[in-house]
């Protein structure tokens, strides 16, 4: 039991850890694309900014993932 | 097996480094969903990502036969 | 002790991702030392990659939820 | 026999591996210098560039890694 | 005693290897501030920006890390 | 053995760095070759980057040191 339970609890940090991974990759994307000057606090506009950068970034993995999916099942690549 | 781990690992670099550079050639400032003018962008710039993929791998090659060739 | 390393772990990536940025926007040319306007520019800097930060995991997370939810 | 079989396919399929991590480099570098836009199709002046561009990339490399061993064996380097 | 030695030896070279990493690192940076076009000396104007930059990126590392290590402290950070 | 083989993977760096600033620096459009242009730009590029990391190495250590003492 215990030995599960440790494992689990693995688990659950190596996902942390990815997650975290992402984060850091879209930060660095977003910031390049929604911050010119930083100023004394983050608004608005930059806020929304960077919350539709990581939404778009999504959607952006997603349309290639499935496309390219696709094209490999008709055998379009080489 | 090795042979298929090592193709998976290929095409995820291939899906991470075009993701990567297409998003930026096509998302100016993004905006609440992927208009119709991104979407079109993000396939051409896919395949034509790929097309320079092929390009390049064709290229290679050739050149490493030639130094081999070469030797 | 996994919970700490990898704490440990995100930090440092934070901080290295962080000064790299905030040199580069900060710091034109190098001069003798950081004058006051470059370093009000780093802090401020730093507080707004925190920020940026915390607003990409919020909207991640959200992402990720909706995601489930779908499935 | 069979052990020798097996380094042997596992040694080819390195060579692959490595094949594609330079294809993956090259590619990076060579899409920024030459696509502009993305277009509805590859044309001729963007493959020759490409193409040319792995070229040059490679005799960069050659030259830079020739002239570095001569300087190290010349002493030039600390 | 020839194990401890040993052990001291790869403790050194690891250092080395850090110290190199760090010395890509920042030549990497610094090459792009300082130096425009490539010129047939490494002129006293670039050199001293190399310096300054190398110290200015030591300096911002630690105010950085610093001010990070305050604001954990108190908490700031979620 | 470990020092040499730190010593190459060193070189291998700086032979990768080296290569990918001076081909982004001196090579505009690619052509068929290599041109005389090219060929000098990159001989002198390589010779300020090294140059550049010699000055970059001497003034890290000498600010490593400059803190020890400080301690």
């Amino acid at each position: 039991a215990e030995a599960a339970e440790l494992q689990r609890m693995v688990a659950v940090e190596q996902q942390k850890a990815q997650f975290h991974a992402q984060v850091h990759t879209f930060t660095d994307v977003c910031w390049d694309k929604c911050i010119d000057k930083p100023s004394s606090k983050l608004d608005s506009r930059a806020e929304t900014c960077l919350v539709n950068c990581v939404e778009r970034f999504i959607d952006t993995t997603l349309t290639i993932t499935n496309r390219f999916t696709t094209l490999v099942q008709k055998g379009g690549m080489h | 097996q090795v042979k298929v781990q090592i193709a998976v690992a290929n095409a995820q670099e291939l899906l991470q480094r075009m993701t990567d550079k297409c998003f930026k050639k096509c998302i100016g400032k993004p905006g609440s969903s992927l208009d119709n003018a991104e979407q079109k962008c993000i396939a051409m710039c896919m395949d034509r990502y790929m097309d320079a993929w092929n390009t390049v791998s064709r290229a290679y090659n050739s050149r490493l036969q030639k130094e081999r060739n070469r030797v």
